[in-house]
């Protein structure tokens, strides 16, 4: 028994995230029973990395103040202001705090032509996919799961986000419902293949598909060895998260927000935080391929969490960038968004592999 | 004249080049105003956009100043403005906030200048039934709820917009002096077709026209034109159509 | 000291006060005692026309409701009321001319002169509205204020009503309205009563330019005559027009039926008004009119006044109508007829 | 005591555990379902937008009843609209809250004798009324404010009014008056009235159309200037049509009217007819007839000649029960409500009488009879299936038949939706192609015309803007065009230019208002942001000049209401050259944007034929390469004398649309600068014409204290008296019909652009994918209380 225990906190210890700064408050711990193994199994770098960073501590936070921030920053390209009289000195910053507990207490209603398992379960499940992909999601060098394979396993995964939207759809069984989900199947089609072969493109010049290791490798950012690839994955992540100028399955003023036109209470409120799930995720993910994942100049005294915090601090410029496109586009057209993925942004994917070929070939000569 | 100056007007033919440039553009003036934002928000409840002086807002009343003519009540396109006999038997207008239309009709057919207006508006009412405002209350300004501790103004530097703030409180009503006083006095343009109903009698607010039977059998009507306001209700009512306006020369 | 500017009006001025012959009441109880309960009423409606308080008809007789009131004692009633002081007028009056003429341009009943004096007028601008008594869906009259000549096209305005319009009330309005001046058409009773109101009051001697007379026997109420009527099985809905001639009341309908009975029968609905009216040709009128006393397709027009005379004159001038030779001696029978009805005045009084 | 619906809301709220969580989540985010019923609406996207940014007090404007908590009522409810508001506020989830704003909703405003309005509170709880017509933006937020402290805890009204006694007397008891309006008896209708003008090409024109319509007239009348009447009979109604369409050039249809005169037992059919072609445009011939007035009158129609009149058409089917033989709409109501009185517009159908006096047993509420369907009782809450079935909105049956059989697809969408305004449209498609789109308007309906006609003259100068709010001026310089035009009157050079000034200013912002409506359609909130910042700019200036935001009911016929100041002047002249420089940003960030000019693009192609087919007008015709402008056309005011160009393109798409407008903004700031230097070149005062003035001359430079003494007896001559205005949305047309005795119109008929756009709306979007007819609507800048009237 001991001997199980003793090889687990051996494990638990040999995998700790170290930070200088509050390493002493650390030694004083054990003077409290049972504390040390527990900070002891916080700071294991696989729980770390599920229960704080990336995953659901900074993930949760994300959800709850990226909306804010989106919405003060466009409300400021504006000329507005944005949510600002709840706690007014702090300019409303849990504006999203109140809304999310006013969708928690509200009713939800189903109504009578729904499919009442699908349309209850539905939204509940697909906050587990957001979860499942942050495992794999190193943040610097702390990773829940480490695996060679693990940019191809959050690509699939990232793939059933459009299967849940097509589930909502079609558990409402609502004509502007059935309209949205019918463009969301066609958008899904329209991004993930260019999106993919942007994704293979840079792993083809990283010569590897391990987070980590993707970004010990890149000296130069991959965004500079590859732009093209990476205006792709953007592009590509604007169009999977249904950002402007993208937002077609979902169009407010022409489907009533599609798939999700029946929804409310808490059931609204998860998929209202589906696009921000999918964009953290779709950020993070461009930060480790383009953007040097949590390299950075070491902060001192942080130790581990200097990667931490530059994956932080990239994966939210990734974001912010891809939710400012509100305030600067249009909605394309559903044929015109199939056209763009199909044919320009296909043909970019392609050149931006050939030149990841090319990257490479120069390399090895 | 007419074909020349019409201007053909023809959308933007983009190529691949214009694309880049207007993209960028868009997104150039979407960054520039996060980061040097041109804010036109008037922070209401907090601050108050100061409206001028002469803004239609709710309605007050002085009755001293009041002819009772009626004009404001006739005149009134949502007819939310109806007359109530005062204790002194006198009409005076009430106004139900629930049809008012803010159009100040009211307020410019009022020559005595009895009826005022004041900057309120934003006025939240919990039941229909309090919306009617019976002439007792419209003599005072009506306290409303104010949370605002400045004012702005809108303010036009260096060909743009900004916002001028000052602290304190807007003032809600504002003095103006009485319209012009144009006289008028109400005669008989043909006192042979008088029936002698002395409707005129009646409906005058002003006691201007008096009706006294003499003995052998004739019925004296007299109009007081230093009495008469001029407000032609008696003009109105008359039956036979036989008094009319006519404009008033003091010496 | 202050002064009206313009001549126009005065601010003191006096009005005579008519007596009351019941003192303690008001002038309207004095009118209803006299005249509207002793069956004398002959509902010309002149009171209704002149009072500012709200004189009516109600059923078949004229009332005031809420009198009490709404009353303002004015005496306007009394005053304007042909009957209060009853001087009965009879036999064929005075007249400058006694023709018979058939219009050129109305097809109406016989020879459409009341029509054609009346647009003659309007063409001549003596008048600029002329009052004619219409139909409604209902048959019943209302009044129709003509203002152009194409105006008579309406089919509902042509001919004999046999019910009671209520042509002064809209007199006053119309003499409220004109500009140049309103001509009339009326029962005798309403010329009497039109008469009444010029000789009192300057406004309508002003205003009311043309007063055409109808020759009248007698009259019915709206409510008794569709009442009877519709007895007899007369669809209201059809009846495009009726007639009494020879003795006999004749309803026409739009599919070309014809209702006919005798005119005994309706005898005891006629109003009671009239059963004290001696006037057969609107003696006080500018110029009467009616079919008896000509030719089939003709119309005997007794021109009486010069205003009248006028019209005539511009009708012969401008052709529209033909004139022929009209046989006064025709109009003695109902002339006397009416005159013997003196007798109904002095045993109604004497009832009173 | 039964629990009111309004008090389960509240106790919802105030039970369980986590109450003051709760409150305190539902306080600071109340999403409001912007119920964009009729013109508030304007005001509220106002709030909505920069100038206040609603946003900030967590209240985020949300378009889909199921996540919103909260209905503002935005004015008026039609009988139509009535049930959708129920249907909307029964798909939220509780608690919810509901605000009424304007007047409309509440007692019905200035509408409160309409036959087609209701009262929300006979619909839906209401938690609070905010005065106004329309509401300010402060208002507005008062309202929020009121509703957050009411979850407080804290239900109170937020004014409270100072209760002064009145002095006593012993005054005699006065009579009250009577009402002052004053209707004719038996009014003589004509609409050819000749009348003697200088115009030379008007008599060839008579003498031509003469000698065409041999044997088919009855008369042919002029009646004003560009005016001339033809009467002819039912027969020969439709030859009469063909040869003026053949031989004339008369190529559309202005107006459609029907004027009843029921004592002469007859309805009379007009059409209102132009032609595009150079010397006709100014002109308008009146072709009309007369039928009888029977159960179902009948005539035949001419929309198989002219598209144009075919909506017309059927609004007057449902007005007067006439039946235009032809015209495939004639079964059912196309406007109304099914609940709605049938045949409104019949002088038979009388509407509810002003009351001027306060006595007992009189009701301070008019009789507004709250709409047939019943909603369940709080004692069973739920609903059962047929009232259910009552509640749910008319289904085009034989549409889904045919779609069905067809393999097509078909979605309603509105009266109550994000992106349709309240209108509804059967919109049928095949895959993403949109086959045909049936519109449903009338959920504005508010029956201005049938109010026209029993309100004084001067009452129906607020009446006529409250169509189109956001281009106020223009609607009502119309109508006092129109009287002006009829009694001879010439408007002081002064108030001329004035005029100028604030219907150019008017118009730029009612094209703000369209160029903000259409972002947000294109979903680019950053496009409407900018676009309502200028036009609250434009609304400061109109605030100075007027005092009012959107209701000025400024121009009075002879003039305006009082003269306006230097200082306001200057600013005017400011302004112009703020909003140059903010409509350089919202063109960089919108106008120009790639991703917009693709969408529109050969979107919405309407060739010169067909918009002319249709019968639309304003920028949106020009847009299609028809130089039509009345403007220049037929000037008034100051137009002919200041240096402008109306714009024209040829693509007829939604990008000329779009563009064409931009460059009007453009050329009505440049008249604005002109005229704004001309006025101060002026002295002041006179701004009223004397003529009109009367004894109250010395009331020219300000009416204040003589208004109603000066117009409460405006008459009319009689005849028709018919004017056009280059209104911002196109062309709108007031048709005055007067019997010269009344003081009240005999009929008003009011044709505004949109109406008439609508049928280019559909044609439009037919053939295109289903994304592009939110551009093409949108592009035609459609506001449906205008349309609807």
């Amino acid at each position: 028994m001991m001997e199980i225990i003793n090889t687990l906190m051996e494990t638990v210890m040999s995998n700790q995230v170290s930070i200088p700064l509050i390493e002493p408050m650390l030694d004083s711990l054990p003077e409290i029973p049972m504390l040390q193994y527990m900070v002891a199994f916080m700071l294991w770098k696989p729980i770390f990395a599920l229960l704080i960073c990336p995953g659901l501590t900074v993930g949760g936070l994300s959800l709850l103040f990226f909306p804010w921030i989106e919405r003060k920053l466009c409300g400021r390209a504006q000329w507005r202001v944005g949510p600002h009289e709840i706690v007014w000195w702090l300019g409303g910053v849990i504006q999203l705090l109140a809304d999310s507990l006013r969708f928690l207490f509200q009713e939800v209603i189903v109504h009578k032509d729904a499919h009442r398992p699908y349309f209850l379960q539905f939204p509940f499940l697909s906050f587990m996919i957001f979860l499942l992909p942050l495992l794999f999601i190193p943040a610097g060098t702390i990773v829940a799961i480490q695996t060679p394979y693990a940019i191809q396993i959050i690509l699939a995964l990232v793939c059933l986000f459009p299967l849940f939207i097509l589930g909502f759809g079609w558990a409402s069984n609502s004509r502007f419902a059935y309209i949205g989900t019918v463009r969301e199947a066609f958008m899904y089609f329209a991004y993930e293949i260019p999106f993919i072969i942007a994704a293979i493109a840079m792993i083809i010049l990283y010569g590897t598909s391990d987070p980590l290791l993707m970004a010990s490798r890149q000296s130069i950012p991959g965004i500079i060895l590859n732009p093209v690839a990476a205006l792709v994955f953007f592009i590509g992540a604007a169009m999977a998260t249904g950002r402007m100028p993208f937002e077609i399955p979902d169009s407010d003023q022409e489907l009533c927000a599609g798939p999700h036109v029946e929804y409310s209470g808490i059931a609204f409120g998860l998929i209202y935080v589906l696009c921000y799930e999918k964009g953290y995720i779709l950020s993070a993910l461009m930060t480790i391929l383009f953007l040097g994942g949590g390299s950075g100049p070491a902060i001192a005294g942080l130790g581990d969490l200097s990667g931490v915090f530059w994956f932080v601090v990239k994966t939210y410029l990734v974001l912010t960038t891809l939710f400012m496109l509100r305030a600067v586009y249009p909605r394309y057209r559903l044929d015109q968004g199939l056209k763009l993925g199909w044919s320009p942004m296909l043909v970019m994917a392609i050149i931006g592999l050939a030149i990841s070929l090319v990257v490479v070939a120069v390399r090895v000569i | 004249m007419k074909m020349k100056s019409m201007k053909k007007v023809v959308g933007p033919e983009y190529n691949l080049g214009d694309k880049i440039k207007t993209n960028v553009y868009a997104v150039g003036v979407a960054m520039q105003e996060s980061v040097y934002p041109h804010t036109a928000t008037v922070f209401y409840p907090r601050e108050r956009k100061k409206m001028p002086d002469n803004f239609r807002g709710f309605i007050l009343f002085d009755p001293d100043k009041c002819i009772s003519c009626f004009n404001c009540s006739f005149v009134c396109p949502a007819n939310a403005i109806r007359m109530k006999e005062a204790p002194n038997k006198r009409y005076y207008p009430t106004v139900d906030y629930g049809r008012c239309i803010f159009c100040h009709f009211c307020i410019d057919s009022c020559s005595g200048g009895a009826l005022k207006a004041t900057k309120i508006h934003d006025v939240a009412y919990k039941d229909m039934d309090a919306m009617f405002t019976p002439t007792e209350e419209m003599i005072e300004l009506p306290e409303i709820i104010r949370e605002d501790k400045k004012y702005v103004e809108y303010e036009i530097k260096e060909d743009d917009l900004h916002l001028k703030r000052t602290k304190g409180e807007d003032y809600l009503f504002v003095e103006v002096p009485p319209p012009k006083e144009i006289p008028m006095v109400s005669t008989c343009i043909d006192p042979g077709s008088c029936i002698g109903c002395r409707v005129c009698a009646d409906v005058c607010e002003h006691g201007a026209i008096s009706a006294s039977v003499e003995d052998g059998g004739t019925l004296r009507m007299k109009i007081d034109t230093d009495e008469c306001t001029g407000c032609g209700l008696c003009v109105k009512e008359c039956s036979m159509q036989i008094l009319m306006l006519n404009k008033l020369e003091r010496e | 000291m202050a002064t009206a500017m313009g001549a126009a009006g005065q601010s003191e001025w006096e009005v005579a006060v008519p007596e009351k012959p019941l003192k303690d009441k008001t002038y309207f109880e004095n009118l209803k005692a006299k005249v509207i309960d002793t069956n004398l009423c002959s509902r010309c409606l002149t009171c209704a026309a002149i009072c500012p308080g709200g004189i009516t008809v109600v059923g078949n007789k004229v009332d005031f409701p809420d009198y009490e009131t709404k009353c303002l004692d004015c005496g306007a009633c009394v005053r304007v009321c042909p009957r209060f002081v009853y001087e009965p007028k009879s036999g064929l009056g005075d007249y400058i001319e006694f023709i018979a003429g058939r219009s050129k341009r109305f097809a109406g009943q016989d020879g459409a002169m009341v029509t054609e004096l009346l647009v003659s007028a309007l063409e001549m601008g003596m008048i600029d509205r002329g009052l004619f008594a219409g139909r409604d869906e209902k048959w019943a009259t209302e009044m129709f204020h003509v203002r152009e000549p194409e105006q008579l096209a309406i089919t509902t305005l042509g001919g004999t009503k046999y019910t009671f319009a209520d042509v002064l009330p809209a007199l006053k309005e119309a003499v409220g309205f004109t500009k140049r001046g309103v001509g009339i058409v009326g029962t005798p009773c309403i010329v009497s009563g039109v008469r009444k109101l010029q000789q009192e009051y300057p406004i309508f001697r002003e205003r009311v330019k043309l007063v055409v007379g109808l020759f009248c026997t007698e009259n019915f109420h709206y409510g008794d005559i569709s009442k009877f009527l519709q007895e007899k099985g007369v669809d209201f809905s059809k009846l495009i027009k009726t007639d009494i001639t020879k003795g006999k009341f004749i309803a026409t309908m739009s599919d070309g039926e014809k209702v006919k009975f005798k005119i005994k029968e309706v005898e005891e609905i006629v109003a009671s008004g009239c059963g004290v009216c001696t006037d057969f040709t609107a003696v006080e009128s500018d110029a009467s009119v009616g079919s008896v006393g000509s030719e089939k397709g003709f119309s005997t027009v007794v021109v009486r006044e010069e205003p009248a005379k006028k019209v005539i004159d511009f009708i012969k001038e401008k052709e529209h109508a033909d004139f022929g030779e009209a046989k006064p001696e025709e109009l003695d029978y109902l002339i006397n007829l009416k005159k013997g009805r003196e007798k109904n005045i002095n045993s109604d009084a004497a009832s009173s | 005591m039964e629990e009111t619906e309004k008090d389960r809301n509240i106790r919802i709220l105030h039970s369980g555990v986590f109450t003051p969580l709760r409150r305190w989540a539902t306080k600071w985010s109340l999403w409001p379902c912007h119920f964009l019923t009729s013109c508030c609406g304007v005001e509220l996207a106002h709030t909505g937008a920069c100038g206040y940014d609603m946003e900030r007090l967590g209240t985020l404007n949300m378009g889909i009843s199921r996540q919103a908590n909260f209905i503002m009522v935005e004015g008026t409810i039609t009988r139509k609209m009535a049930r959708a508001l129920r249907i909307v506020w029964e798909q939220m989830p509780d608690p919810k809250f509901v605000n009424v704003i304007g007047a409309c909703g509440q007692r019905g405003g200035i509408f409160w004798n309409s036959y087609n309005i209701t009262r929300p509170s006979d619909i839906v709880p209401v938690d609070f009324f905010i005065p106004g017509c329309p509401i300010t933006p402060e208002g507005l937020l008062r309202g929020v404010r009121a509703v957050q402290e009411k979850i407080e805890g804290r239900d109170n009204t937020t004014i409270r009014f100072k209760h002064v006694e009145l002095p006593p007397g012993d005054g005699e008891e006065n009579r009250a008056p009577t009402t002052p309006k004053i209707f004719a008896p038996t009014p003589l209708v004509r609409v050819d009235v000749p009348r003697d003008v200088d115009w030379a090409f008007g008599n060839d024109l008579v003498k031509n159309l003469k000698a065409q319509l041999n044997g088919l007239y009855t008369s042919i009348t002029i009646t004003e200037k560009n005016r001339i009447a033809i009467k002819t009979t039912p027969e020969n109604l439709v030859e009469t049509s063909r040869k003026l369409s053949d031989t004339m050039g008369v190529d559309h249809v202005k107006s459609v009217n029907v004027i009843d005169v029921p004592h002469e037992r007859k309805f009379m059919v007009e059409y209102m007819v132009s032609g595009y072609t150079e010397e006709l445009m100014p002109v308008i011939l009146t072709i009309f007839t007369e039928i009888g007035r029977e159960a179902e009158p009948e005539i035949t129609s001419l929309a198989s000649l002219w598209e144009s009149a075919n909506y017309s058409e059927r609004e007057l089917h449902d007005f007067f029960g006439v039946q235009f033989k032809g015209n495939k709409g004639m079964k059912g109501k196309f406007l109304l409500a099914p609940d709605t009185p049938d045949t409104p517009l019949r002088k038979d159908f009388k509407l509810e009488e002003e009351q001027y006096t306060i006595e007992e047993g009189v009701p301070l509420t008019p009789a507004i009879t709250p709409p047939h369907y019943t909603p369940p009782s709080s004692s069973s809450p739920s609903y059962t299936e047929s009232e259910l079935e009552d509640l749910k909105m008319p289904a085009y049956e034989d549409v889904l038949k045919e779609a069905e059989k067809n393999d097509e697809f078909v979605a309603f969408i509105g009266p109550h939706h994000s992106g349709s305004g309240h209108l509804r449209w059967v919109m049928r498609m095949k895959g993403d192609i949109i086959k045909d789109v049936i519109p449903d308007p009338g959920y504005v309906h508010r029956s201005m015309e049938k109010i026209a006609e029993n309100r004084l003259y001067i009452q129906n100068v607020p009446l006529t803007e409250r169509p189109n709010i956001s281009d106020p001026i223009n609607m009502n310089l119309g109508y006092v065009r129109a009287i002006e035009n009829a009694l001879g009157i010439e408007v002081p050079e002064r108030a001329k230019y004035i005029r100028t000034i604030m219907a150019e200013l008017s118009r730029i912002g009612a094209f703000f208002y369209d160029m903000g409506i259409f972002p947000l359609f294109m979903g680019h909130s950053t496009g409407f942001m900018y676009s309502f910042a200028i036009r609250e700019m434009v609304l400061e200036l109109m605030v100075r000049m007027t005092g009012s935001r959107c209701t000025p009911s400024f121009i009075i016929p002879g003039g305006i209401r009082r003269d306006i100041s230097d200082d306001v002047l200057d600013r005017t002249r400011n302004f112009t050259s703020a909003i140059h420089k903010r409509l350089k940003k919202y063109e960089n960030i919108f106008v120009y944007n790639p991703v917009l000019i693709s969408r529109m693009k050969e979107v919405g192609v309407l060739t010169r034929e067909e918009a002319i087919r249709c019968g639309i007008v304003g920028p949106f015709l020009r847009a299609s390469g028809v130089e039509y402008d009345v403007r220049k056309a037929e000037p008034y005011e100051v137009y002919d004398k200041l240096d402008w160009e109306a714009t024209t393109g040829d693509a007829g798409d939604c990008l000329g649309r779009i563009f064409g407008r931009l460059e009007e903004i453009k050329q009505s700031v440049e008249i604005v600068r002109q005229a704004v230097d001309a006025v101060q070149g002026m002295p002041r005062g006179g701004v009223i014409s004397e003529e009109i003035l009367g004894d109250y001359k010395e009331a020219s430079d300000d009416i204040r204290g003589y208004l109603y003494n000066v117009y409460g007896d405006l008459v009319l001559p009689k005849g028709e008296w018919t004017s056009v205005t280059e209104a911002a949305r196109g062309t709108v047309l007031y048709s005055i019909i007067s019997d010269g005795e009344s003081n009240v119109p005999y009929r008003v008929r009011i044709i505004t652009p949109c109406w008439m756009n609508l049928r280019g709306i559909i044609e439009a979007s037919k053939g295109e994918r289903v994304a592009d007819f939110w551009t093409v609507y949108a592009s035609f800048g459609y506001f449906p209380p205008e349309a609807d009237r």
